[in-house]
C-alpha cells in the first residue's frame, strides 16, 4: 500500500501527523502533534487542565469546526465518543439515550443490560436530570458500551465516579476492550488508572506528546506493585509533579 | 413524617434570629424544610386557579362599570345585554351554526397550516439550501396585510371553501415555521455533535434530536398558531361566507350592532382563552423533561 | 367630540343664528374641506374647525359612538343603520345630481362570457353584495325594480375593498357586481377586450347628506355651528363644479393621487349637484330604499320623515343664494 | 500553516478510502481537517448572501411570468410597472412623506409597544400575582381581532395619532410579552439556584438571569414586533389619516389602483425583510455566547 | 441559649437531625441523617455515586424544592455553593460569572486576582463555553473565593483537575479556609483528598452517616506516612474496597 501524501500509511488505526489547532492566534493549543495508534492498542492520555486533550479528542472525531488549524488525520469510520460532559439529550429517558441510534429488535435489551452493567438497572426511565453527576456519566459510559467502534475516544469517562464503582467500571472498560478490540484513547486524570488500563500513556503538553510510556507490566497491575509505583513516580514527574505531592510550580 | 421542620439562621452579628415555622399547608405536604426560608427568586409557586384572576378581574370592572353607568353602553354593551342577546342569537339558530361553521374552519386551517409549517421549517432549518429558498417568501408574506392579499387568494383559490381553509393555513403556517425554525437552529450544536459521533442516521437525527430540541419552540408556535386560525376567520368570512362567526361579526359591524359585535368579542376572548389553554397543558405535559423557573 | 356641552336644544326648538365663541365641531367631509378652503369660504364659518377625514357608512358610525365626530357626509345607507342600531342620527343636508340616471355613481358590471344586457337579465345570476353597505342596498334595490326576490338570483356575499368587485368578476366568481368611480372605466378598460361590460342599473343612486347624531343636534352650540356649516355646504360644491380645473387638479390629482384623466372622468360622471329646496320628494324616494332595505334584511321600517331634521332644510339654498359658484 | 489537510476513513471490510481533499475555500480559510468528510447533520455552513435567494427567485418568477405573459398585468402588476409607478409616486412627492409619517407611527408604536410588553412580562413572569393579573387580559387582548377593537380605542383614544400610536403599540406588546414571560419562564431552574446561593440582589437577579436569559425568547418576539408594528398601520391609517402608506392603500383600494396597491405590497415586504434583517443581526451579535446547530 | 425544639442548639455552624429526604416513593435517598458540623470545621464527605451526596449539599443549601422529606436543619445564613456541575451562566463572560452578585468597585480587582490564582489570568472575557472541563470547575471554584462565607459546601470542586493543578486549588481552599475559618462541607471521591484536607471525614451510605473518621494527623499529612496509609486503608474499606483494589461486590 502507498503511502499517503504526508506520509501518512493506513496499517494502523489512528495516524496524525503535525497537528496544529487553536482557538485564538495568539495561542496555539496543539502545535505539530503527533500520534499513532496501533488497531486494538490503548492508550492512555494525560495532561494538565486546558493543556488540549479534549481538543485532540474532538480533532480525532471530526468535531473541531471552532478551530482553526492544519495537519493530517487518519482514523476508522466507526468512531465513538464518551464526551467530558456526558451529554445525554434532556429530552430522551435514559434507556433511550442509550440505545440512541442503534436499530433493530436488541438494541432495548442491550441498552437495559448495558444500564445494569453500570449498575443503574431500573433507570431506565428517569429523565436524565434526575440521575446524579455519577449516574449520569455511567449512562454516557453504558452508551458507548451498547456499540462496536473501531476507535474509542473517551474523555475522562470516570471522573465523577467514587473509587469502588470507578473499578467496575474500568472492568467494564476493560471487558468491552477484549470483546471487540477497537483502538482506545482515553482522557484520565488518575495516573493509576492509566497504568492500570492502557498499553500506553501519552502525556499531553505545550499542543504536542511530551512525554510517551509503554506499560509492560505483568497481568495484574498492582498498585503496590514497587514496578507500579515507578511508571507512577514518572508520569507524575511528567506532569510536573515530582516526588508526588511537591508542587512544582510551573507558570505560563 | 413527624419532626417539625424548621429553619434557623444565623447570622454573623445577632445571635440567630429563628426563621417563623414554615406554613402548615407545607408541613401536610410532606415538603422539604427550607432553612432560609421562601424561596426568593424566581416567580415561586403557582396560585391556584390564578389564571382566572385576570379576566375576572376584567369581568368584574364591566359590570360594575355598567351597573354605575360610566360604561356607556351604546359602546360597550352591558353583560347582561350580551349575555341576552348570545341567548337570542343561540335561540335564533345564529349563533350555534356560526360556530360550528366557524370551528371547522378553524380547525382544517389549523391542521394544514401546522403541517406545512412543520415541513417548511425542517426544510429550512436542517438545509441550508432550503432556508435560502423558502425563509426569504415567508417572511414576505408574513410582512404583507392579510388583507391585501385578499384579492390575490381570491383568484387564486376562488371564493369557495378551499379558499377560505387555505388562507387560514397561510395564517398559521407562519408562527409554526417561525417558532420551529428557530427553536431548531436554537438546538444546543452539542447535541448535533452528539448525533454526529453516534453516526445517526438523519431521520433518527430529525426523530430524536431536531423535533424534541425544537418542540418547545413548536409549542411557543402553536399559541400563536390557534389564535391566529380563530382571527383569521374574521378575514375570510368576509368572502363568500353565510355564517361563521367571522362573517357573524363582520355584518354586526357594517350593520353597526354593538350588541352582535360584543357578543363576538366575547366568544373570541373564550374561545382565544380556551384554545390557548389547551396548547399550554400540552406544553407542561411535553415538556416535562425540563426544570426551568416555571417549575 | 368631548368638551363642554353648550346649553340643551330642543328637537323642535329653533336653531340658534349666533355660535358662540369656542364652539368646535368635528367635522368629516374630506373633499368638502378642500373645497372649503380652495373657495375660501372656510373663512366664513365662525366657530373652530376640526378636519376629520372619515368618510363612510360604518366608520362616521363608529366614530360617533366614540364621540369622536360630529357631523359627516355619507350616501343615503348608513343614516338608515344608525338609527337601527340605536345611534340615533339626522340629515341636516341633502343633495343628488342632475339628470342622476345619466350621472350614476354605481354601473353593474358584467363578467366576461356572461349575458346580462339589462336588469331584467339578472335572474339565476351571482351577484357580488356586500351587506350593509351602499353597493348592497343598490343590489336590492335593482333587484325590487326588476321583479326578482333573493331567491331567484345567488348572492355571494364579498366586501368591496379594493379591486375585489374587478377580480371577482374577471376571475368569473360572480356574474355580476356593482362597481363605482374610476373602477367601470377600468373594468372596462382591462378586461373589454375578454368580453367584461357594464351596464347601467337605471335608478338613483345619487342621494348624499350630511348626517349629525341627535346628541350632537341638542347642543345649541354646535346646532349653531352645524347650521353654518350647512349653509355654506352647497355653495362649496358649486364652487367646485364652476372651477373644473383647479378641482380637478387638486383634489383627484392631489389629494387623491389620481391621473389627471381619471379626475376629469370622475369629474364628468358626477355631473351637476342638485340641491332640492324642499326635501318631500327626497324623504319620499328615502322612504321607498327604507322599505326595500328593511325587507332585505330583516329589520322594522322606518319613517324616512324621522330621519330628517327638517330645521336645516331651507339652508343650502338660502347659501347658495348669497354666494353663487364663486366662493367667498 | 502549509501542510495539506487531508482526511482519510478506513473501513473495516475494504481498503481505506481517500476521503477527497476539502475544497480550496476550506484550505485557504485554514479550516480544520474533518476526517469523516464534510459534517453530515445540522444545516451546514450558511450560504453567502443566501437569504437573497428566496426573494430574489420570487422576484424572477414575477418578472418572467410577466414577460412571457402568463402573468395576467391586470391582476398583478408587471414590475417594470410598479416600478415606473413607485418612482412616479415618489417624484410626485406622494411616497416620501407618506413613508416618513408611517415610519414615524412605526417607530413610536414599536417603542412604546417593546417597554410596555417587557414591563408586564417581568411583572407577570416574576411574581405569580402579577401573572394572575396581567396574563388573561393579555391573553385576551390578542384573541380578539384589532378590527373590531378599533372602535373601542376611538372611543378610549379618541381618532387622531395618540390612539394611532397606542393601538400598534398594543399590537407590539403581545409578542414581546408572550415571547419574553415563556423565554423567562424557560430559564434553567439551576441558574435559578446559582442566584439563590449567591444571594443575588432581586435587581442583580433580574439583570444577570432572567433578562439575558429570557433574551433569545425577547428578540424572537422582536422579530414579530416589528413587522407586526408595520401591519398595524394598515388598520390604524383608515381612520382618519391622510398620510401614510396604510392610507396610501386604502385610497388606492378604493379607486382600483392595483398599481399602487402592488407598490405598497412591495413595499411592506421590503419593510418587513429589512425590519427582520436588522433583528436578526441584533439576535446573531446579542447571542454570541450561544453555540446551536446555527453555527 | 435555649434549645430549638426538635432539639437544636445553635452552637454548631451546621447541624441536621433526623432528615429524611426522597423523590421517588419507594427509594428514600436520606433517611435519618444527622449530622453536626461545628463553625470553623473542615469535613469531607465521602460516598458512593447515587448515595445522596449532593442531595443532602442541596438540602443545606435549601434548593430541594424537588424532593420531600422531614427533619431539622439549621445553617449560617452566609452559605456558598460549588455546584457538581460548574454551573457558570452561558450568557456571562468568565469574570462576571465570578463575581457575580459581588457589589462595590473592589469586585472586579478580586475577581480578576481570584481568576489569577486558579491559572486562569488573561481568560476573563473568555464565554464559559470556550473553556475547557478543568477550567470552568475553576471559574466555579474562583467564584466561591471572593466570597467570605460562614459554611462553604463545595460539590466535587476538583473532580476534572489533573494531579499537579488540583495539588494548587488544594492550597487555594485551604488559604481560603485559613483566612475567614467557614465551616466547610466537601465532597470529593478521593480519599487521599479528604484525607489531605478535612478535619474529620464522613461516608454517606444507604441514608445515613455510615462511617466517621477525625483526622488527627499531623501538619504535613504525607500520603506516604504509614498512619496516612492507614486512615486511607480504613476510609476504602468503609467505601466497599477492602485492601484498595479488590472489589467486593456489595449489590444493593
Ligand atoms: N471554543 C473555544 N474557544 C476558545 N478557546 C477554547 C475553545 N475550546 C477550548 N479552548 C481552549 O483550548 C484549550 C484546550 O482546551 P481543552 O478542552 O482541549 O483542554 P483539556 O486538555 O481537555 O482540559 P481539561 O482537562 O480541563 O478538560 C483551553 O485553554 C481552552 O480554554
Ligand atoms: N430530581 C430527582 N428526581 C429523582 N431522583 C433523583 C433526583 N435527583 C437525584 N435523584 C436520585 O437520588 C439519588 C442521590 O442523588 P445525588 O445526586 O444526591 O447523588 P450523589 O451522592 O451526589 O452522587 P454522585 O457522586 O454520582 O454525584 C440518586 O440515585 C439520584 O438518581
Ligand atoms: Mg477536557
Ligand atoms: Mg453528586
Amino acid at each position: 500500500m502507498a503511502a499517503h501524501p504526508g506520509g501518512l500509511t493506513a496499517t494502523a488505526a489512528v495516524q496524525i501527523r503535525d497537528l496544529h489547532r487553536s482557538f485564538t492566534d495568539d495561542r496555539p493549543v496543539l502545535s505539530g502533534l503527533d500520534l499513532t495508534i496501533e488497531a486494538g492498542e490503548f492508550v492512555a492520555l494525560l495532561g494538565r487542565s486546558g493543556s488540549g486533550k479534549s481538543t485532540l479528542l474532538r480533532a480525532l472525531a471530526g468535531l473541531d469546526q471552532d478551530a482553526s488549524g492544519t495537519g493530517d488525520i487518519l482514523v476508522p469510520e466507526q468512531v465513538s465518543v464518551v464526551f467530558q460532559d456526558s451529554r445525554l439529550l434532556p429530552w430522551q429517558r435514559v434507556l433511550r439515550n442509550v440505545v440512541l441510534g442503534l436499530q433493530g429488535s436488541g438494541a432495548v435489551k442491550r441498552g437495559k443490560e448495558a444500564l445494569a452493567e453500570v449498575g443503574l438497572a431500573g433507570r431506565e426511565r428517569a429523565w436524565p436530570r434526575e440521575l446524579s453527576g455519577g449516574e449520569q456519566q455511567r449512562v454516557a459510559l453504558a452508551r458507548s458500551l451498547v456499540r462496536e467502534p473501531e476507535l474509542l475516544l473517551a474523555d475522562e469517562p470516570f471522573g465523577a465516579l467514587d473509587a469502588l464503582t470507578r473499578i467496575k467500571m474500568h472492568g467494564l472498560l476493560r471487558a468491552l476492550y477484549e470483546r471487540h478490540r477497537p483502538a482506545v484513547l482515553l482522557v484520565t486524570h488518575d495516573v493509576d488508572e492509566a497504568i492500570v488500563l492502557a498499553d500506553r500513556v501519552l502525556v499531553l503538553d505545550h499542543g504536542v506528546v511530551r512525554h510517551e510510556r509503554r506499560i509492560d507490566l505483568d497481568g495484574t497491575r498492582d498498585p503496590s506493585d514497587p514496578a507500579f509505583a515507578a511508571v507512577r513516580t514518572e508520569l507524575l514527574a511528567a506532569l510536573g509533579l515530582a516526588g508526588g505531592v511537591e508542587i512544582k510550580v510551573e507558570e505560563s | 413524617m413527624t419532626a417539625v421542620v424548621k429553619g434557623t439562621a444565623k447570622t454573623e452579628t445577632a445571635a440567630p434570629a429563628v426563621v417563623p415555622p414554615v406554613d402548615d399547608e407545607e408541613l401536610a405536604a410532606g415538603r422539604a424544610s427550607r432553612p432560609r426560608g421562601k424561596r426568593r427568586l424566581g416567580p415561586g409557586k403557582p396560585i391556584k386557579l390564578g389564571y382566572l384572576i385576570g379576566p375576572l378581574l376584567l369581568l368584574g370592572v364591566w359590570i360594575w362599570g355598567s351597573a354605575q353607568g360610566w360604561i356607556d353602553p351604546r359602546v360597550l354593551t352591558a353583560p347582561w345585554t350580551v349575555v341576552t342577546t348570545a341567548w337570542d342569537l343561540w335561540e335564533s339558530g345564529r349563533l350555534g351554526p356560526d360556530l360550528l361553521v366557524s370551528a371547522r374552519r378553524f380547525a382544517l386551517g389549523l391542521v394544514f397550516g401546522v403541517l406545512a409549517g412543520l415541513v417548511l421549517a425542517l426544510v429550512s432549518g436542517l438545509s441550508r439550501w432550503g432556508e435560502a429558498i423558502v425563509d426569504g417568501p415567508v417572511q414576505i408574506k408574513r410582512s404583507i396585510p392579510n388583507l391585501a392579499l385578499l384579492p390575490l387568494l381570491l383568484l387564486w383559490f376562488g371564493i369557495d371553501e378551499r379558499m377560505k381553509i387555505i388562507t387560514i393555513a397561510l395564517g398559521v403556517l407562519i408562527p409554526i415555521y417561525i417558532h420551529t425554525h428557530n427553536g431548531l437552529r436554537s438546538i444546543d450544536g452539542r447535541y448535533a455533535e452528539l448525533a454526529e459521533t453516534l453516526r445517526l442516521k438523519p431521520a433518527a437525527f430529525v426523530g430524536r434530536v431536531v423535533l424534541p430540541g425544537a418542540l418547545p419552540g413548536f409549542l411557543l408556535g402553536m399559541r400563536f398558531a390557534v389564535t391566529s386560525s380563530w382571527l383569521s376567520l374574521v378575514v375570510v368570512e368576509q368572502v363568500n361566507a353565510t355564517s361563521g362567526i367571522g362573517y357573524m361579526m363582520l355584518l354586526a359591524g357594517t350593520y353597526g350592532q354593538t350588541d352582535v359585535i360584543i357578543v363576538g368579542l366575547v366568544l373570541y376572548a373564550l374561545l382565544g382563552l380556551a384554545s390557548d389553554t389547551v396548547v399550554r397543558l400540552i406544553q407542561r405535559r411535553a415538556l416535562s423533561w425540563r426544570r426551568t423557573l416555571e417549575d | 367630540s368631548e368638551e363642554d356641552a353648550g346649553p340643551l336644544l330642543a328637537a323642535d326648538a329653533d336653531l340658534p343664528t349666533a355660535v358662540p365663541e369656542g364652539t368646535r365641531l368635528v367635522i368629516g367631509d374630506p373633499s368638502q374641506q378642500l373645497a372649503f378652503e380652495l373657495s375660501g369660504l372656510v373663512s366664513l364659518l365662525t366657530f373652530e374647525v376640526e378636519w376629520a377625514n372619515i368618510s363612510g357608512g360604518p366608520k362616521s358610525a363608529e366614530a360617533f359612538r366614540a364621540k369622536s365626530l360630529d357631523i359627516s357626509s355619507v350616501a343615503d345607507i348608513p343614516p338608515i343603520h344608525t338609527n337601527w342600531t340605536g345611534l340615533p342620527t339626522r340629515i341636516v343636508a341633502a343633495a343628488g345630481r342632475i339628470d342622476p340616471l345619466e350621472h350614476p355613481i354605481y354601473d353593474l358590471g358584467v363578467a366576461p362570457g356572461v349575458d346580462v344586457a339589462s336588469i331584467e337579465d339578472l335572474a339565476g345570476k351571482r351577484i357580488a353584495y356586500s351587506p350593509g353597505q351602499a353597493q348592497g342596498a343598490l343590489i336590492l334595490r335593482v333587484l325590487d325594480a326588476a321583479g326578482l326576490t333573493q331567491d331567484d338570483v345567488e348572492l355571494v356575499e364579498l366586501p368591496s375593498t379594493a379591486d375585489t368587485y374587478s377580480n371577482a368578476l374577471a376571475g368569473n366568481e360572480v356574474d355580476v357586481a356593482p362597481i363605482g368611480g374610476t373602477q367601470v372605466k377600468s373594468y372596462v378598460n382591462k378586461y373589454g377586450a375578454d368580453g367584461a361590460t357594464t351596464i347601467p342599473h337605471g335608478l338613483r343612486d345619487d342621494p348624499w347628506v350630511l348626517y349629525a347624531p341627535v346628541e350632537v343636534l341638542e347642543d345649541a352650540d354646535k346646532a349653531a355651528a352645524i347650521a353654518e356649516y350647512v349653509r355654506l355646504w352647497g355653495a362649496a360644491k358649486l364652487w367646485t363644479r364652476a372651477n373644473r380645473e383647479e378641482w380637478i387638479n387638486a383634489w383627484y390629482v392631489e389629494h387623491e393621487g389620481l391621473s389627471a384623466e381619471d379626475g376629469e372622468y370622475l369629474f364628468d360622471r358626477e355631473g351637476e349637484p342638485d340641491f332640492p329646496a324642499t326635501w318631500d320628494e327626497t324623504i319620499e324616494r328615502h322612504q321607498e330604499t327604507i322599505q326595500i332595505v328593511a325587507e332585505g334584511t330583516g329589520n322594522e321600517v322606518l319613517d324616512a320623515e324621522d330621519l330628517y331634521d327638517r330645521r336645516f332644510e331651507p339652508l343650502v339654498a338660502e347659501g347658495i343664494a348669497e354666494y353663487g359658484d364663486g366662493g367667498a
